[in-house]
């Protein structure tokens, strides 16, 4: 730094690069975290902002190409759609949709806080927020393990086994019993019924127990609805499907998670003022296009008939 | 078209059709041609306008010593610019409209077409005829749509005769359709140009184009020939011509899969563990169904020949492996 | 370097801007300076010299697969090796050289100084950007030691699923790579949209920065789709997901509609930015203003555009259906139209102006030359008939060269000896660049030219073993290649060579009115000492030549007009 | 050199002139900057519980059966529960219209995207059908 010290006409005094590296850190002197190269708050913000939709919007033409196949394959192949969605848990989706609407209310009001610098409120809804974000997750780990374990793999390891069978056969029998008149057999639809009498099957080794039993666990009854679900051809595509984009989002809501943790560590430690809230806005507006995103995934992915 | 003529007759050799472009044996050849022609005449036109002109100002404009006082002129001027827009424009829509049409035949294949199915693998190619004779050179009758009817039994494959400015993927899992209708009796080349692997550039077999009734008579033949022939010389064409030879080698190598070479007779692990005697059945088994038994130390990658092969072919192939007995100088 | 860092006479300040004590190079010192800077000249130095590096690789393997050809049959390259060769070479050259080639290493250097900013808007997203595509570099060359690749620079399904080769190394890094280019679109496009200083409004912007800002938007745009699909190419090998695997209900025409989503916009990446270097050096060597600025300008941004709908003309014989064929086709042809009117408002410029033949002005010229020939041909692929014929022949593989090498990289070569005095304080020798220049030329022709005429005759591309009748055309090709070579390496070694022996730099050389002339040669740290004055940056005769200089000074008679 | 002599920040501002309600700028909280716009209260949970019952009808309404009009029944209210996060949560409102602009045109090239991709892979699915069927009767064999 032989030169560091002779004040070149080009820096203004109290801008100069009195810290570390090349002097690129905040040298604002009295003016926190403004960063050298900007002239005011307002044109940081602004480069900020500008930044973050931009990313927001590769995020959506990363998620776009996903989408994509979704519709592919259901335009083509419905009937896979239709039996596949059988195996997924309405409910669980829906209050993991609601989970994540209540950490978006949180996320708008810590944002809102920030601005107004209110530290405490701020805080609170980060912690929240980030509670929410583990509720999520949670609740799409229970749903992953359930599938594993029905053997509900990608497409080249697709092995449904004779529970999870079962479990659509009640699913489209329910459908068909309460009078679902215009579906044709196997077509997967079911009526809001469906949901409560599926919980009854869960419970099958009570109701049964005294039954006899084949090498799959399943009484000639069962085994019998077993043998008429059609399986399409190449069912196990749609999960693929749905392991990829619910996936993909998961990843993003654990990149949330680091985000918001971040944010939450600096508002601790009081970084943020009504003239510098940036960050908070930012990490909002990605945690925002995360649900926005959900708000898709649930109708398409739980939601099909 | 007189005009192209009178034109062509002044150029030398390297700027007409004959230089650029493979003999013009089906009636797409000529559409295309004529089309790449004009394309190729439009381009060097602007070529020549743009190279020429820069050229002229960089010689006529060019800087003497450091004096540059440039007089000021215009630095835009719309009307101008809109011509050089317009007039590309107008053009594109020549080339789109000529290239469309040119598709739109290609794409339309006829009714009454002699029908060949093709199946490629790495890295053959099969023809099966109508009555279901299966042969890897592609023989078709002159003067008369064929159709293909393609498909592939691993990666895409393309099938592209120059001669006929004929191309088409071949796919897995679909029927890609090809039609052309040669015009001249002879001898074309056939290449694979979607790039398949290690022998990409060895997938390529002949065409063969016969006067009326000529492929009837050819297949007739091929059929006698092979139930004639000694079966292990039979054999030896089959391996040549099938893409046995792709994967097996002769001389004791190992390529893809095992070599032949005093492979019959002996007895080796395959991937279950068990040990298995490579006899007339094992080899018979080992083309008809490769996935059963793999070899141990090899991937599963040999195609199935079921359907593909004669079965003189298949006898002749198991004799052939016989006959390569492992030399005493080895 | 440290030679040039110690020499005295830098620190004296280069004549025609204010004396200034130190530079950019000078700053500070010590291999942490450069590895963690934030300046995005440094940036844009070491983004030079790794895409260099990059190119040299990706040109060594060229001349493998070159002499390999030089007869058919096997010389000294296995089927497989030769497989591995073109598949490297061709990653390597679009992935590693020519996509961050303009862009990130010259467009970091410039940019921020033609626009009058200290910076770019993000400048650790900046460092981040180069420190990416160093590990998706490392992704890369493991891929090379760990199994190599062979399947083609675009990882066609189900060949890639299937081969042993290892496909998810090498994804993995393109996928990285993919991430630096998205930054530094992105950085980009904030910097254009909010650090510009007063007066700089966005038709006074040179076309270099039109060009950059254009290219931007596809990189944000188009990026992110290779992003997905070489993830789900990876989950493909990793765990059969299926969607391009035709046995298990997929579609592999699907990957390649995804595949080129992303890659026909990205022959736009690597273009726009060339033409934007090609407009500054042709207004400038012609001691002009620009003809037709707004045009150009618009140009670049209408490039981008519809270049992302002409994605199918990859595919024309995938058994894509006729109709969206034809739809392709007709779009692949708009994007000509803006394309010609760049290459007519050059030729313009030239007119009745003072052309002086420095060696960046012979790389402009040779930029028309070659680039019309390569756009015209592309003419030829996008004709629905006549690409059924030329597809994955060598003539596409000519039709590729003669616009990414012939052009980008002609264009990098021209704005790499534009810039150069700016970048490093030292001029190089004129006389022996221009030669070289003229080989680089000559070979690249001579390479390049017979693969037209054996493509129209039917050699297929990819091929390690060709029909003795192409035989004549390989042979020219491969002699063509070595002739390239001797000459890039001369034109880069005379550059390199400068910065021992070359004498000093002035502020303005070539007399340039754009904003990254005002300041010094090399840049202070913060690049301006007073808010630069933004004028037209095309009025060239707002500086005038001064002998005492030997650069362009200030033209105290200049009276800016209103036209401008 | 400030910001404010950028081109687009001006229309930011006007942006905020249309703005009907007065809950926003220095007005109601000072020491606020202008570039930062202050969601009242009542939207923020106006909004929330629009996106709750909004999600309760989605859930009800799959039970019921629409046929073809299901997916567009679906997908429409999911796009009315976007558009309230984006406009209200995300502050597009408010926002610069540059950003609006940004956001909008990436929605195009994803549907041109999607809708070409679709269109061609309905165009070419019965070669795919074709072959399909004649395995499934090879199997069958
Ligand atoms: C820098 C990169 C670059 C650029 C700029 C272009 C520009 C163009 N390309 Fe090229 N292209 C590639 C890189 C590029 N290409 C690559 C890498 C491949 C192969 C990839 C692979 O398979 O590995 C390819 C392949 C390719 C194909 C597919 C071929 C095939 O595989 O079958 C097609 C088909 O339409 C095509 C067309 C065009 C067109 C119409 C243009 C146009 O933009 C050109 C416009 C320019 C002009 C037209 C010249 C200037 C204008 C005039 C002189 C005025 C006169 C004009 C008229 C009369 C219209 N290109
Ligand atoms: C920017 C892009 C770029 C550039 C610049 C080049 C440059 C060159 N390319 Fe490449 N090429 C591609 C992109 C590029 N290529 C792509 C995308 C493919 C398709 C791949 C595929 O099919 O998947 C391809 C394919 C390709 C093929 C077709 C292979 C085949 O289909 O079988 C050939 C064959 O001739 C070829 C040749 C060359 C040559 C001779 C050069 C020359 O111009 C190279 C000149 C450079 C040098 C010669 C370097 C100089 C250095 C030295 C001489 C060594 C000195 C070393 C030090 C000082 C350290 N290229
Ligand atoms: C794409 C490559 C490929 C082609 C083409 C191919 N094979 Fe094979 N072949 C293999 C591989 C790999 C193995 C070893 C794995 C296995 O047993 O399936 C093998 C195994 C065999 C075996 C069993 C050898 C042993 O020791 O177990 C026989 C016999 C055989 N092939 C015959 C043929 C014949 C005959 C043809 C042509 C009609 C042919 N193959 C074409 C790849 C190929
Ligand atoms: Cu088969 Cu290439
Ligand atoms: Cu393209």
């Amino acid at each position: 730094m032989s030169t560091a010290d002779v004040v070149s006409p080009v820096t203004a005094p109290g801008e100069h690069h009195a810290h570390s590296g090349d002097g690129h850190d905040h040298g604002h002197g009295h003016q926190p975290h403004l960063a050298h190269h900007f002239e005011s708050y307002e044109q940081q913000f602004d480069a900020g902002k500008l930044g973050i939709w931009l990313f927001l919007v590769t995020e959506v033409l990363f998620f776009s190409g996903l989408f994509c196949a979704y519709v592919v394959f259901r335009v083509l192949y419905p009937e896979l759609f239709a039996f596949g969605h059988l195996f997924l848990n309405k409910e669980l989706g829906a209050i993991n949709t609601v989970v994540l609407l209540v950490s978006s209310l949180t996320m708008a009001l810590a944002v809102r806080a920030a601005q107004l610098g209110q530290r405490q409120v701020l805080i609170s809804m980060l912690v929240v927020t980030i509670a929410c974000a583990f509720v999520f997750m949670g609740i799409k780990y229970v749903e992953y393990t359930t599938k594993f374990r029905e053997g509900l793999f990608p497409a080249r390891y697709f092995a449904p086994t004779p529970e999870a069978l079962l479990h659509a056969a009640h699913m489209i029998h329910d459908a068909q019993s309460h009078g679902a008149a215009g579906h044709a057999a196997g077509d997967g639809a079911h009526d809001e019924h469906a949901a409560d009498t599926s919980h009854g099957h869960d419970a099958k080794a009570g109701d049964h127990a005294h039954e006899e039993v084949n090498k799959n666990g399943l009484t000639a009854a069962e085994q019998a609805m077993v043998d008429s679900v059609k399986v399409p051809a190449n069912a196990g595509l749609f999960f693929s499907i749905y392991y990829c984009l619910t996936g993909l989002h998961g990843i993003h809501i654990i990149a949330g998670i680091a985000a918001i943790s971040w944010i939450l560590v600096r508002s601790i430690k009081g970084h943020f003022t009504p003239l510098y809230f940036g960050p908070v806005e930012y990490v909002g507006l990605y945690w925002h296009l995360v649900d926005l995103i959900w708000i898709y995934l649930f109708p398409l992915l739980y939601l099909i008939h | 078209m007189w005009l192209s003529k009178f034109a062509v007759s002044f150029v030398p050799a390297q700027l007409t059709s004959s230089y650029w472009l493979p003999e013009p044996n089906s009636t797409f050849a000529p559409e295309v041609d004529g089309l790449f022609m004009f394309i190729f005449w439009l381009s060097v036109f602007f070529f020549v306008l743009i190279v020429g002109l820069g050229t002229y100002f960089a010689l006529k404009y060019r800087r003497v010593g450091t004096t540059e006082v440039v007089a000021p002129s215009a630095s835009h001027n719309t009307a101008l610019e809109a011509t050089w827009s317009l007039i590309p424009t107008a053009l594109i829509f020549v080339i789109f409209g000529w290239g469309f049409v040119g598709v739109v035949d290609m794409r339309t294949p006829p009714e009454n077409a002699y029908e060949v199915q093709v199946n490629a693998k790495k890295w053959a190619w099969n023809f099966t005829y109508p009555g279901g004779l299966p042969d890897s050179d592609l023989h078709l009758p002159v003067d008369q749509p064929t159709i293909l009817t393609m498909t592939s039994d691993d990666v895409i494959h393309s099938l592209f005769i120059p001669a006929f400015r004929a191309k088409m993927d071949v796919v897995p899992g679909r029927y890609n359709k090809l039609w052309f209708h040669p015009t001249k009796t002879g001898e074309n080349v056939l290449f694979c140009t979607e790039y398949c692997g290690r022998e990409h550039s060895g997938m390529n077999r002949k065409v063969f184009v016969y006067e009326a009734g000529g492929v009837e008579k050819k297949l007739a033949e091929i059929q006698e020939t092979i139930d004639k022939m000694d079966p292990a010389e039979l054999g030896k064409i089959t391996f040549e011509k099938s893409g046995c030879i792709q994967c097996h080698s002769i001389d004791g190598s190992k390529k893809v899969g095992p070599s032949f070479l005093g492979l019959f007779g002996t007895t080796h692990d395959i991937t279950t563990g068990e040990k298995i005697t490579v006899d007339e059945n094992y080899i018979r088994e080992s083309i008809l169904e490769p996935m059963a038994k793999i070899a141990a130390g090899y991937n599963p990658q040999m195609p199935s020949y079921k359907g593909q092969l004669r079965e003189k072919q298949i006898e002749g192939l198991i004799a052939y492996i016989k006959s390569l007995k492992n030399s005493s100088s080895k | 370097m440290a030679t040039i860092v110690e020499n005295p006479s830098l620190t004296g300040g280069s004549p025609g801007a204010e004396p200034v004590v130190d530079n950019y190079l000078t700053f500070t010192r010590g291999w942490k300076s450069w590895a963690f800077t934030l300046d995005h000249k440094r940036i844009g130095v070491m983004y030079l010299c790794a895409t260099l590096g990059a190119f040299f690789v990706g040109g060594v393997m060229a001349l493998l697969l070159r002499s390999e050809l030089f007869f058919p049959g096997k010389q000294f390259l296995s089927p497989d090796m030769y497989n591995h060769m073109f598949t490297l070479h061709g990653a390597v050259m679009t992935f590693l050289f020519i996509i961050p080639g303009i862009p990130a290493a010259q467009g970091n250097f410039v940019l921020p100084i033609m626009l009058g900013a200290k910076d770019v808007a993000f400048p650790r997203m900046n460092l981040g950007s180069f420190y990416l595509w160093v590990f998706g570099a490392i992704y890369l060359v493991a891929a090379i030691i760990f199994g190599g690749l062979d399947t083609g620079w675009t990882f066609y399904t189900p060949y890639s699923t299937t081969t042993n080769t290892s496909v998810i190394l090498a994804t993995t890094g393109v996928f990285i790579l993919g991430f630096s280019s998205i930054f530094t679109g992105l950085n980009f496009i904030v910097t254009i949209h909010t650090m510009r200083p007063p007066g700089m409004t966005w038709f006074r912007m040179p076309l270099f920065l039109w060009a950059t800002y254009a290219t931007a938007i596809i990189q944000v745009l188009a990026t992110p789709v290779l992003g997905i699909t070489l993830l789900l190419l990876i989950a493909e090998r990793a765990v059969g997901i299926g969607i391009f695997q035709p046995e298990l209900g997929g579609d592999p025409v699907l990957f390649q509609h995804f595949f080129w989503f992303y890659s026909h916009p990205a022959v736009y990446i690597m273009i726009l930015p060339a033409m934007g270097v090609i407009s500054e050096l042709i207004s400038t060597f012609s001691r002009k203003h620009i003809f037709g600025y707004r045009f150009v300008a618009y140009s670049s941004i209408a490039i981008a555009l519809l270049g992302f709908l002409v994605w199918g003309h990859h595919m024309f014989t995938s058994g894509q259906s006729a109709v969206s064929a034809t739809m392709f086709s007709f779009l692949t042809f708009s994007v000509s139209i803006p394309s010609a009117i760049k290459v007519f408002n050059w030729l313009a410029t030239m007119y009745k102006g003072s052309i002086s033949f420095a060696t960046p002005m012979v790389y402009a010229l040779s930029f028309i030359f070659l680039f019309s020939i390569g756009g015209l041909t592309g003419l030829f692929l996008g004709a629905l008939s006549v690409d059924i014929h030329l597809h994955d022949t060598y003539f596409v593989v000519a039709h590729f060269h003669y616009v990414m090498m012939g052009g980008t990289l002609i264009a990098f070569l021209g704005g790499l000896t534009y810039w150069w005095p700016k970048m490093t304080g030292r001029m190089y020798d004129e006389f022996s660049s221009q030669m070289a220049a003229i080989g680089v030329f000559i070979g690249f022709n001579l390479t390049f030219f017979p693969q037209f005429v054996m493509g129209a005759r039917g050699m297929p591309r990819r091929y390690a073993d060709y029909l003795p009748e192409y035989e004549f055309y390989h042979q020219l090709s491969t002699i063509g290649a070595f002739v390239l070579g001797v000459a890039l390496v001369a034109a880069v070694g005379i550059l390199v060579r400068s910065l021992w022996t070359g004498p000093k730099a002035p502020a303005n050389p070539w007399g340039s009115a754009t904003l990254e002339w005002q300041c010094s040669s090399p840049p202070p740290h913060d690049n301006f000492a007073t808010t630069p004055e933004v004028g037209d940056p095309y009025a060239v005769e707002s500086v005038k030549w001064s002998d005492s200089e030997r650069g362009y000074v200030k033209n105290p008679s200049y009276v800016p007009s209103k036209d401008h | 050199m400030t910001a404010a002599t950028i081109d687009h920040t001006g229309h930011g501002h006007d942006a905020h002139g249309h703005d009907g309600h007065a809950h926003h700028g220095h007005g109601h909280y000072p020491g606020v900057p202008s570039y930062s716009h202050i969601m009242p209260l009542w939207i923020l949970f106006a909004v929330f519980a629009s996106l709750i019952a909004l999600t309760a009808l989605t859930v009800a309404l799959s039970g019921v059966a629409l046929g073809t009009a299901e997916i567009f029944v679906s997908m429409g209210i999911a796009t009315i529960k976007a558009l309230l996060v984006a406009v209200y949560f995300m502050h597009m409102r408010h926002d610069k219209p540059l950003n609006v602009l940004i956001c909008t045109f990436s929605l195009v090239f994803v549907a041109l995207f999607i809708g070409l991709l679709l269109f061609d892979s309905m165009e070419y699915y019965p070669n795919i059908a074709a072959r399909t069927y004649v395995e499934m009767l090879d199997k069958a064999k």
